[in-house]
């Protein structure tokens, strides 16, 4: 009679007890949870190539893939923020500025005394994430020392930044960035527009920082506290963790993901214009609660969140490719969000189902 | 069957009910006698919370029914619950903290003026009212209820349910952040209660005390329920072996360590809460603070630990002084704190169990810096295991288990860190017999280790039985401090209170 | 393999020459102007027998850029492109034409040639000229006025603004007393209008850099009570009424209607004749002024004549 | 002996028992915090009367107000949804929408079999105001009912206003909104451009938005809800209050509030167009947020969002009126919001000192 009892509720098993096997069961039931956002992406590929064959060819494939990389960086470093519980609106003015700072070291190099300075490419892109790096830490310290709440600061950063990379170049665009030879600064098309194995660079790049950024929040430490962080702050205080440290550095991680986004974009561009990226944050921050981040902090994968940018690439794309007017393509953006959120929602509920503490 | 002419007002039959794979209660048939005080104890985890819950409606039943007069009803919400005359104090205490106290007391029933507008003159009237039945006269009702420290907050709650018309009051271990002196203001509020013909069902750890108010006591062994008794026709004894399906042999194990060098000293520490206190612990030496709510030993504890900034004083850790004051250098130094609040202070709510547990030393289990799994695992298990925390899984999320059991993942994660002297902020609040036992004897266990450990009690026996000495606090002061050998219920009590009342009465 | 005859077709022009598919980006046809541009574009298109693919990029040229894609990706036969930045839109454009796509360019240059195969647009400078010397004219050479600048960032905000100044810094009692940009909109030129009047109540007219923001700005002045000329750029419906009702005094018509349709031409010959023109890259079409003496013949973008 | 007991505890109470004399500190205390943003607003009008002599005139005050008064009550609207731990950021796009349906209702009427009937323009402002309120409650269900997070649901509603607003008219513009004395729609310029004992219309209409929500969100049981929703959620659902319909309820409040902002602006501007009131809602949640309302719900005031709305509307005015260009307005308008947040945290830390329990 007692074990019968058993059967019944576990299909509802959020976490199972026995051990070996309700673990295996927790981790199907977490992958299946994942899964949610790749069940729109993979709906989304069906009806769009049902309506044009354009649509799932090898070709268009790698091009949306690649128009996803950037919106996928910026968001995989928003979500560094948003785990700890933070919001970082900046991103997309952050981009804007590592996009004029590096754009403007190509085109017309640095003014020192004696002449004009030019940097070879690597080193240029190296100062646009420094950069980035460094308006996030500027965010981070905001926030930490000057206990301003993360939207403001954040908010507020997204005007200082845009401000400057605007008075960069006067609000002039930098237009030709192909370097030359005698100045040793050539190939900054490489990463934003040649291809290696037949995959774009950005792509890779892509990849990478995901790779990364997946190690970094569940291998390590410094992933776990972040973790914490978001969780509940002030039990992270009493294990030791440095609160204020963990969140500085999400914030430069945020902003170098930011600036790295941004010379990808500009890379592909060829020109560096000072409104690069503007209205991006939304994006980004979209991807990452798309793809299952909770805003509150504490919860949020990286996977998720490059599911999360592949779903609004593959939209916004597959809108374009098949002709919807520019209006309709706002209604259904929207739409679509909202729905890959509920499905999202109504899967959790079902899960976690009557065991919800909350009503 | 003593009490047979009582009748039932609130029956539960045939409750089950699953959290996943998790059964926290099997089949369990209660009744609530009509103007009664019926006692619920049982180890944590048992499934005490969970029936309360589903009486309240705030949780369905997974099968069964709840009669209500005889009637079978459906208590879908709390909301309905209410309007049938069912209030609940909960265990995890459920307040605004943003609010007032008394805006917290009518939240969600707010007396009208001109059927419009909260007539807030009346709420804090009538809040006062409740205030000064549970002894808390002083007490402004305008007052944020997140600035009151744990115990008053407890007040609060229970003065909310105290202001419904009920004719069931479930009391979830109200008293689990109370001292004494409120413990028997609220019992003389139950005794109205129960002259009023108003059902209660009362739940708490702390034996000595419901054998006083309780008229019938149900015993909970693992989401059953194993017993039913007029509480005339039982014994502390009878009650223990019940919940713990075993004799109580010594509850308590003292510590008989040799005391050796100091380990932890604290010199003329003051910051806001406490003023110029001083006090020393050694090596295999186990050390209670005794004293009143508010008496400020969170906040000592928390210096210690390096949460809040002394503004004078020093801290020496093994003789040196450790000047920076943060928790990292606290912690490097040796200290280990468990909270007193742990949903507030100690759990991270969206980890799972082994997570928590390895929070405070993760960085030991990598690997060329990458983490470990097999490590982590195996430690986390240990602990488990060695602290006997009951748990759906490792993996499980940490809320998934009972009040008690999280306390003892916030003390298996200070164990870890190996500390010198592991502070422990009334480490054994809302925690059954059973568990209080182990933990005694595990401080005794660390202090033979040659470790130190400073705790902080609100009962009288536990510290009695515990500590090797006992510091007393009141108003932010250590008052007094006794030995083992010297120390009596009355002289701690007297002192806990005296210089209070000399400062009060300034 | 049996493959057809297509695939024995090399050089540039014989890819594309199979699709029948036009695609034209503009920037958002919330503004009118660029709704009749592209409207035109396409009707022209299904004239002469094409699909069209209507896109906006709004002023975003890496939206641009992923359109730019999405056209190369759907083997256009051409692109009819209002582009989103001068120099932004280069390399997207050289992309399209690697892969075989001519773009025809309307309303806006970019500062590279051979890489379009048509910059159409209306002469800018020449039209500001016409605007600059009718504000003149209407202010009667004298007096304080403000301009409103479009986004700054675009570079027929910054051709217009030059060409207003090439003719009104010629009257040394011409006195610009305030210069803010708009950014294009309308409620923010309403807004920065009254804040400008309340700096300068002398203020005797109000130069736009388009007409949105002509139209802003005439709300503030009408609120104001004032008696100010205001004068746009663009030849949009509204204005063109407001100024059969006294209201707006002047605006430079751009042919937006009859750009869109030279570039749809263009485009034809061009994949007809696979893959050569015999017009000049750049080729501008002037202005019109339009004044209460000949808005009541203007039309859509285009003067009766 | 055991009756001294009672008075230990008294000094427990952080904010001081001795009712008399600590109340009135308390009180004080709470004005100056309050205080913190009329602080920066005073410094504000300093700065740039010593700037320019015209910053300061009556009849700049009265437009800067009346230009204030938009984002102000979309702030207000915003305002409650924050108070319940909500966000709501498509504000901006239901003003939008709101104009649109407005704006066509007076300028081609409403079609139906048989001809085509204009409305007053008193009917026509309800709608507009009706339509803000359903797009709100479509919000609320969103979230309640669906269990999408606040952000997601109005970001998606961000788009979807914002496309059917451009859908209504394809694009286009209503140009004229005068009405006409035939069609009996006449006067819309009242609300937006007229004005009644030398104060715009508008100002009046802000004054009375803010007034009825003072009382509502001070004085009612429904505004004390707010509060305790905004707080702790679950002790709400555990009180018995109905959390779903109060947050229903505040989207409502911030849809209809975002709609008769929209309805000003177009009244000012005598024209409907698509994008109206694009990306206000930053403006209106930083002017929340500046007024001292926590993100996380559960604290704000309305008179401190209006105080906000002030701060950025004076502060973006006197920019434009002391002719910063506009790369610096961006720079300046960033700084001053986060300083004005700094100076508000610092007071606050001042206060509650040392009695901080988080580290
Ligand atoms: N939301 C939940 N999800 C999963 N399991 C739960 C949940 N709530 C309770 N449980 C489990 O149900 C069992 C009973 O818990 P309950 O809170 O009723 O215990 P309790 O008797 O009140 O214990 P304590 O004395 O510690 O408060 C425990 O094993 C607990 O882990
Ligand atoms: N958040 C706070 N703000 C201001 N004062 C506080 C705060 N929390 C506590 N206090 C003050 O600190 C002192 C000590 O309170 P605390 O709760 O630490 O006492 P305790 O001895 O630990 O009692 P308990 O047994 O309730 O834990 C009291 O005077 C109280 O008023
Ligand atoms: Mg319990
Ligand atoms: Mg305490």
């Amino acid at each position: 009679m007692t074990d019968t009892h058993v059967a019944a509720p576990a299909k509802t098993a959020a976490p199972p007890p026995d051990a070996p096997r309700n673990q295996a069961l927790a981790r199907a039931a977490l992958l299946l949870l994942r899964g949610r956002t790749l069940v729109v992406l993979v709906l989304l590929i069906l009806i769009f190539s049902a309506i044009s064959s354009e649509y799932l060819t090898q070709s268009n494939l790698i091009l949306m893939t690649k128009h996803v990389a950037i919106n996928a960086i910026l968001a995989i470093g928003v979500t560094f923020v948003i785990l700890t519980g933070g919001i970082d609106l900046s991103v997309g003015s952050i981009a804007g500025l590592a996009s004029m700072v590096s754009g403007g070291l190509l085109f017309k190099g640095l003014n020192v005394p004696g002449g004009t300075v030019f940097f070879s490419v690597a080193v240029v892109i190296l100062i646009g994430i420094v950069v980035g790096a460094l308006v996030g830490a500027v965010n981070g310290v905001l926030i930490t020392r000057f206990k301003v709440a993360p939207f403001i600061a954040t908010l507020g950063m997204l005007y200082v930044a845009r401000g400057l990379a605007q008075l960069h170049s006067n609000g002039g665009t930098y237009p030709d960035l192909a370097g030359s030879a005698a100045r040793g600064n050539e190939g900054f098309h490489f990463i934003g527009v040649d291809s290696l194995l037949g995959i774009p660079v950005a792509v890779w790049i892509m990849v990478l920082v995901a790779v990364a950024a997946i190690v970094v929040t569940t291998r390590t430490p410094f992933g776990r506290r972040i973790f914490a962080v978001g969780g509940n702050e002030r039990a992270a205080v009493l294990s030791g963790i440095r609160v204020n440290r963990i969140k500085i550095a999400v914030y430069v991680i945020s902003g170098a993901c930011a600036a790295l986004a941004g010379l990808l974009l500009t890379s592909e561009l060829g020109a560096a214009y000072p409104d690069t990226a503007t209205t991006y944050e939304l994006n980004a921050i979209a991807a990452a609660v798309l793809g299952g981040t909770a805003l509150a902090g504490g919860r949020g994968t990286i996977i998720g969140t490059v599911m999360g940018a592949f779903v609004i690439g593959f939209l916004s794309d597959g809108l374009v490719l098949v002709g919807v007017s520019t209006f309709w393509q706002s209604v259904v953006k929207g739409a679509v969000i909202v729905f890959a959120v509920i499905t999202e929602q109504a899967q959790q509920r079902l899960q976690s189902g009557l065991t919800k503490r909350t009503a | 069957m003593s009490a047979g002419k009582t009748s039932a007002v609130l029956e539960a039959r045939n409750i089950s009910k699953s959290y996943g794979g998790v059964r926290a209660l099997k089949d369990v048939t209660f009744t609530a006698h009509q103007g009664k005080v019926n006692v619920l104890v049982g180890e944590n985890g048992a499934g005490k919370s969970t029936l309360m819950k589903i009486l309240s409606g705030s949780e369905q039943p997974t099968s069964g029914e709840i009669l209500l007069d005889g009637e079978p009803v459906v208590l879908a919400s709390p909301r309905e619950a209410m309007k049938r005359g069912i209030g609940i104090i909960h265990q995890e205490l459920s307040l605004f903290p943003n609010l007032s106290i008394a805006e917290n007391m009518f939240a969600g029933r707010e007396l009208r003026r001109g059927g419009r507008f909260v007539d807030s003159g009346a709420q804090r009237r009538r809040t006062r009212e409740v205030l000064k039945r549970l002894g808390q006269d002083r007490l402004d009702p305008g007052t944020l209820v997140g600035d009151l420290p744990i115990g008053q907050q407890q007040l609060v709650e229970i003065g909310r349910a105290l202001l419904e018309d009920v004719r069931v009051l479930i009391m979830d271990e109200p008293t689990s952040a109370l001292s004494n002196h409120e413990v028997d203001v609220l019992f003389g509020v139950m005794a109205d209660l129960r002259a009023q013909d108003v059902t209660v069902i009362y739940i708490s750890h702390k034996l000595d005390e419901f054998r006083r108010i309780g008229d019938w006591v149900t015993v909970f062994r693992d989401g059953s329920l194993v017993a039913h008794e007029s509480m005339d026709s039982t014994d502390t004894g009878w009650i223990v072996r019940q919940m713990v399906g075993r004799d109580p042999d010594s509850l308590y194990v003292r510590n008989s360590s040799p005391v050796g060098d100091l380990l932890l000293e604290a010199r003329g520490l003051t910051a806001p809460g406490f003023h110029d206190v001083s006090l020393a612990v050694r090596k295999g030496e186990v050390v209670g603070i005794y004293g009143l709510m508010g008496a400020g030993r969170t906040e000592l504890m928390e210096c210690l630990m390096g949460m809040r900034r002394a503004s004078a004083g020093e801290v020496l850790l093994r003789g040196k002084p450790e000047p920076k004051g943060t928790v990292q250098a606290r912690m490097a130094g040796g200290l280990a704190l468990v909270p007193e609040d742990r949903q507030r202070d100690g759990l991270v709510q969206t980890m799972s169990v082994r997570d928590n547990i390895l929070l405070a030393t993760v960085a030991r289990f990598t690997r060329a810096g990458l983490l470990t799994g097999g490590a982590e695992q195996r430690t986390a298990d240990a602990k488990v295991r060695e602290l006997a925390i009951k748990s759906p899984g490792l993996a499980a999320t940490v809320t998934a288990l009972s009040g008690g059991n999280q306390q003892k993942v916030v003390l298996a994660r200070a164990l870890l860190t190996e500390p010198v002297v592991l502070l422990l902020d009334e480490p054994t609040r809302g925690i059954d017999v059973g568990a209080k036992a182990q933990i005694a004897a595990l401080m005794a266990d660390l202090a033979a280790q040659g470790f130190g450990v400073l705790f902080i009690s609100s009962e009288l026996a536990e510290v009695m039985a515990m500590a090797d000495r006992v510091l007393v606090m009141a108003r932010g002061r250590i008052t007094a401090e006794f030995t083992a050998q010297t120390v009596t219920e009355e002289a701690l009590v007297t002192a806990s209170a005296s210089e209070s009342v000399l400062e009060g009465q300034q | 393999g049996g493959g057809d005859d297509s695939s024995d077709n090399s050089g540039t022009a014989a890819t594309p020459a199979a699709s029948k598919l036009i695609v034209i980006i503009t920037p958002s046809p919330d503004n009118v102007f660029f709704k009749a541009e592209q409207d035109a574009a396409s009707a022209q298109a299904k004239k002469l027998g094409y699909e069209t693919l209507v896109l906006s990029h709004d002023d975003d040229p890496t939206k641009q850029s992923q359109e730019v894609d999405t056209a190369i990706s759907r083997k256009a036969a051409a692109i009819i492109l209002d582009n989103a930045g001068a120099d932004a839109s280069v390399t997207a454009i050289q992309r399209a034409k690697d892969a075989g796509i001519p773009t025809f360019l309307v309303d806006r240059e970019i500062n590279k040639t051979g890489v379009a195969v048509a910059q159409i647009v209306s002469n800018n400078a020449q039209g500001a000229g016409l605007g600059g010397q009718e504000f003149a004219k209407l202010m009667g050479n004298k007096g304080e006025y403000a301009e409103l600048t479009g986004k700054p960032t675009d570079t027929n905000a910054g051709v217009r603004s030059q060409g207003y100044h090439g003719v009104l810094d010629q009257f040394p009692d011409l006195k610009m007393v305030a210069q803010q940009s708009a950014n294009w909109d309308q409620a923010e030129a309403l807004s920065k209008t009254q804040t400008i009047l309340q700096a300068h109540p002398n203020i005797k007219g109000i130069i736009a850099g388009n007409d949105t923001m002509a139209l802003g700005a005439w709300a503030a002045v009408q609120a104001a009570k004032k008696d100010i000329v205001v004068v746009g750029f663009d030849g949009s419906p509204d204005v063109v009424a407001s100024i059969l009702k006294d209201g707006i005094k002047a605006t430079v018509l751009q042919p937006a209607s009859k750009i869109s349709e030279m570039a749809v031409d263009q485009a034809d010959a061009y994949i007809k004749a696979g893959g050569k023109t015999d017009q000049p890259e750049k080729q501008s079409v002037d202005c019109v002024l339009v004044n209460p003496d000949n808005a009541k013949s203007v039309t859509d973008f285009a003067v009766a004549s």
